[in-house]
């Protein structure tokens, strides 16, 4: 139908350094400093051993259901090393890297997982929010911390992650929206790891890409491969600087891919090739990085020994802190809900041991008639 | 003092806090430029610009969720729903993420929040204009309720709901928005949450209610002849037991008016409470006049579906005479 | 930032009869044949009176709040024209000239802003849902009608009307990304009128486009002039045949203007500018397709007198049957709930004259015990 | 007859309603190719294929507002909801739509779905995934709810849900899922929605409970050696107010046991009624052994907060020493 053109757009995707081990010297110049590359992959190095001592934590039945982040390390770690401490990293479920990267204890994540609350008490200067459970929800969080900064004229921004099953939800849609309009510093980074646990992203989204959701806000946008930490350092500074300056956001789409099942509780052969799994080990970014490193002779069996079992030692005595953490007295789930507890709920609490419910019967005693404090 | 309707007295309480806090930011459809659908914040976009009353997309969970995220950065957002049927959209964000995030990461992040609702039938609204969906939020742990049936009650009330430091929801019965003036003092002043207000004392039966019907209760009781002690809530949750209990001990008959629909409101649970602490002192069955369990009907029948005087003087002598 | 592009796309904005008159003859060629464009432009008139005499009927006290759809009858006129009648329409509020056209009777929409449910009480075989009054929300009810017939194999479509407003609402986001992945036969006509209530569009999208909103599903998505009828009839022509031929849905930018109130509850004059207003008097759809007809010689003011009063008699006589209809038992609140009434409700509605609660206290008798039907 | 888990009834009930009516589909996150988080549509996908068990993309909203649309065509959708705590974000389509469909159009559309959500604690799973959010929809008109406590009832009252003709949300106590095995009839049979099952006949105390905790009823029932009537309601709304008031009338006294929180609990609405329709009879105040008015706690301390056997005991011996 031929009429008049009233808008173009493109999706551009960006590759630094591929699983063929190619690095675009261009755009990677300068980008990431040698003893900076050793240190994000031995964070990635520690952060695949905390998979795995979680995996047993969870088989061995001292944990709960864990989701694995493995295969999608380079993603949250590129975004956090990017990033400024003070800017906001507004998490899912699958950043444990970039967390540690910006300071996070990893009992902290364990706990979470054990079912204690203490695992989400993560210090205020880290600003890290805890992890996001209800899909999608946490996109709106990262907006509203966005406009404060911005309502503050702070130089930070916020960053939040979200997987491909995320950009179904409404949340999704009213966080992006908000965010372009009122002209909020947020980077919006989406992992899109192929599945939402048994779910295709096709079922998410049936166009080419992830990316192009943010034309719909007329929101830069932009995709990069998520198992290439140049990638995603390269396109979350670009997008940093946006926020920074421009007080816009910014939508990434950072395909990689999950290696392992969605959570301890599931299991990945019921749905999904063998084949395909295959093929992205081949897309590790670890392993990438690895052989990026060693190409470059910055890397070697040796340290890479050296640095195993220190990545062992470090994740084994942050299981032992969270395994042994003292418990948490019952009072807790009361004193908890409120910045002063009400009568009902102290009632509940102070009884809930010598009483049925939580409440003596008699619990009230007669007192003296109120006062009329206002009447009309 | 001056003679304000609700309206104005919460535009008034708004002003002083802002200019007294400016982490307060205003966000909502049609607050700014326009004042609102109903102009409870008529003036202030003028008054205090556009960064501090903000016009926003229009998308209810968008509002609470951005305002949770405001929270959370130390400010102390007041977004409004336009009206309390459109808080169902924004349902999730307020009962997954703002009631919770206190207990969820132990004290670490904070949602002192304060979202202004319209609420109630009786004004010929159209659909969803017209509902009373308190119970949902008293039964969510974590978030606290108001809903003031005075203006000098609406100032005090939602200057505490601002400075609570918990997500609080308070509730503007739409009905006596300007249906009659009171004297508010100028000066600010709080009324503590969580306290419920003797209207009338006495001894014969206790009246329990909140919101737009205390209003009919009053007529109701000034036509019964009786001496009723008349209670309105204020804070809807938490529930001010105390002195829920010390009246129905004192009158051993209660009657419970609200607008919501019977099944699992919060006469239920008023009324379960005094049974649990008033057990022998009960003269009669504790009596529910409330909305019917159906739809809010549209609003050709909205009068037969609200506990009117009458329906409420039928409840007192009935009970009276148990 | 150099780097492979992966997608591209464009929008078109299409456009027949402008607002000086001009008429593509290419675009328009066999369009809407002569005859039906008078009958068109009759449905418009008749709509514009229905305007004014609801906002009478509203201003006198006969009426509840009303929303005047004035200047924006071509957008779902022209829709309603270009589908089968058992295409599912889906409204929301300013979209009574195209349910008209439809067979909707105008007593059904003035029933409904009387507050009386008997307007929604629409004949089936009309396959129109009741106006929406929860913004955003019938999109999905689109979509979920759309689905029905597909899956049962029928030649129908869904099309649903929503404002500019409405797209900033999370459900018009699952909406949307439910029919582009599932295929489903979906036409969502947004109809942009430049205002949802006092926020001007540029709040709810700082997008040059609403269009570009279709972009992030991969989504056929086209801009019109909401004006002109012709533009309307083509691009929803297309849309139809797409969503029957390929299930595909489409979504359609109708860019027009409201020239009334948002509703009688509301006083434009505090947000918007008064020129704006007459900027779009010159655009006005009604006067366009009359000066259209005039000067083809299909019209003249002889014409237009006896039209204008057989409007008005019209919904005179439809405000009449509104007006005159014989109230409701109020047990109708409660036998409409379900299909078979339980037994509290019955015991509320049976009671309600004779009891405060309209239930009794003695309204249970004592009764044999009750059978202990399975046991585990 | 065969000997199955609730998981394997309502598995079962599934494949027999859509091999007898093609209007049943099924839609929601995981349930196709991979059975449901739960298995609970185990090979559906595969018996049916995909046009008639459908993943979706995940939005709840998304789902609960096609299947509306699903169900005004005329077919029968039994979307899931893959745990309660991701209801609210479909609240508004529940409560906004499909409870109010047939009211507003006075029986011209209506919404036969049949909503299917695990639900409740006890199972060490994430936080939002281990609530009990029945109150809230039985406090909305206009849709019903149901939970079964045994595969029998689920295969029975799952099959009567999706005949229904309006919407109903079918809980699912994930607790229960594969706890214990029962004989289940191969052939089809209904259980009629609105009645509750007295599991054990008593005369000196009754219990009052649903889904998960009526198993904790059954043991604390069982160490305290008094003569109990325990009944499990099976539909939370309607309520069956009969059948309660009948066993209040003849034991004077009841505890109501439910995992959700006190506070404007299914349990308050259940005391009021008792009260309202056996004034005369009682000879305890009604005590409510419930969760406590706190967000449920993560897993470490579920066991506290649920009404576990040892605390049902207490309130047994309270009431019946009252
Ligand atoms: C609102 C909501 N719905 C459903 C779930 C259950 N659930 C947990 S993870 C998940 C899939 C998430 O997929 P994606 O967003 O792609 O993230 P990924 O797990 O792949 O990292 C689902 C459906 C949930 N946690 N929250
Ligand atoms: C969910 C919801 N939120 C808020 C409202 C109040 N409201 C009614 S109409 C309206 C503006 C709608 O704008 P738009 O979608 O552009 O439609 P228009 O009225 O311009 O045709 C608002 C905010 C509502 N009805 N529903
Ligand atoms: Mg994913
Ligand atoms: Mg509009």
């Amino acid at each position: 139908m031929p009429a008049r053109t009233v808008f173009t757009a493109s999706i551009e995707s960006v590759s630094i350094l591929d699983e063929h081990g190619r690095f675009d010297a261009q755009l990677g110049a300068d980008l990431i400093p040698d003893e900076d590359v050793i240190k994000l992959y031995e964070a990635m190095t520690v952060s695949r051993q905390f998979d795995q001592i979680a995996f047993k934590l969870q088989r061995s039945g001292r944990m709960g259901t864990y989701p694995e982040n493995r295969g999608q390390e380079a993603a949250s770690l590129g975004t956090a090393y990017a990033l400024n401490n003070d800017d906001w990293l507004v998490p899912c479920y699958r950043e444990n890297t970039g967390l540690f990267w910006r300071g996070l204890p990893m009992e902290y994540i364990l706990l979470h997982w054990m079912g204690d609350e203490r695992g989400n008490q993560i210090p205020a200067e880290l600003c890290i929010t805890p992890l996001a459970i209800p899909i999608g929800t946490q996109l709106l969080h990262a907006a509203g911390l966005a406009w404060a900064c911005k309502y503050r004229k702070e130089d930070r921004l916020a960053c939040t992650f979200f997987g491909d099953g995320a950009t179904s939800e409404g949340d999704f849609h009213e966080a992006m929206n908000f965010a372009a309009n009122l002209d909020l510093p947020v980077i919006f980074l989406c992992q899109n790891n192929g599945w939402a646990i048994s779910v295709p992203t096709k079922i998410q989204c049936s166009a080419p890409t992830l990316a192009q959701r943010g034309l719909a806000y007329g929101m830069e946008s932009i995709q990069c491969d998520g198992n290439d930490i140049f990638a995603v350092v390269k396109v979350v500074k670009e997008a940093a600087r946006r926020a920074r300056e421009e007080h816009r956001p910014t939508f990434i789409e950072a395909v990689t891919y999950r290696l392992g099942d969605h959570t301890t509780a599931d299991d990945a052969r019921r749905y999904r090739d063998e084949a395909e799994v295959q093929l992205w080990m081949q897309r590790d970014p670890l392993v990438r990085l690895r052989n990026y490193l060693t190409e470059r002779k910055l890397w070697n069996s040796t340290k890479e020994e050296a640095l195993q079992t220190k990545a062992k030692e470090q994740v084994n005595a942050a299981a032992k802190r969270a395994e042994e953490i003292a418990a948490t007295p019952t009072s807790e789930i009361f004193d908890a809900m409120y910045a002063e507890i009400p009568d009902e709920v102290r009632r509940q609490r102070d009884t809930m041991r010598t009483s049925s419910l939580g409440q003596e019967q008699r619990g009230i005693e007669a007192s003296p008639a109120p006062s009329v404090e206002e009447t009309v | 003092m001056a003679n304000l309707t609700l309206v104005q007295a919460i535009n008034l309480a708004l002003i002083q806090e802002m200019e007294r806090d400016d982490r307060i930011i205003l966000l909502g459809e049609d607050i700014g430029r326009n004042g609102g659908v109903f102009r409870v914040t008529e003036g202030l976009y003028k008054r205090f610009g556009a960064e501090r009353v903000v016009d926003t997309p229009l998308a209810e969970s968008g509002i609470v969720g951005t305002s949770i995220g405001l929270a959370m950065a130390g400010l102390r957002p007041v977004p409004e729903i336009q009206f309390e049927g459109f808080l169902a959209p924004a349902f999730d964000q307020i009962c997954t993420h703002a009631a919770r995030m206190r207990s969820r990461t132990r004290g670490a992040l904070t949602v002192p929040l304060t979202l202004r609702v319209p609420v109630g039938g009786g004004i010929h609204a159209p659909e969803l204009h017209s509902d009373s969906p308190e119970a949902f939020f008293a039964h969510q742990p974590g978030i606290k309720v108001v809903m003031p049936a005075s203006p000098y009650d609406a100032k005090g009330l939602l200057i505490s709901a601002i400075r609570d430091p918990d997500p609080v929801i308070f509730f503007e019965p739409k009905r006596l928005y300007r249906a009659f003036r009171e004297e508010v003092p100028e000066d600010e002043y709080t009324i503590p949450l969580g306290k419920a207000r003797v209207v009338t004392e006495g001894d014969e039966l206790t009246i329990i209610s909140w919101g737009a019907p205390v209003v009919q209760c009053m007529n109701a009781i000034e036509s019964s002849g009786k001496s009723i002690e008349l209670i309105d809530l204020r804070t809807i949750d938490p529930l001010d037991t105390q002195t829920i209990v010390n009246s129905a001990r004192k009158t051993g008959r209660v009657v419970i008016v609200h607008e919501a629909p019977k099944n699992c409101g919060l006469g239920a649970e008023i009324a379960s409470r005094i049974m649990e602490h008033c057990f022998l002192y009960l003269e009669a069955p504790i009596q529910r006049v409330t909305g019917f369990d159906t739809t809010m009907p549209y609003y050709k029948m909205e009068l037969e579906y609200l506990p009117e005087a009458e329906r409420i003087g039928k409840a007192i002598e009935e009970v009276a005479a148990y």
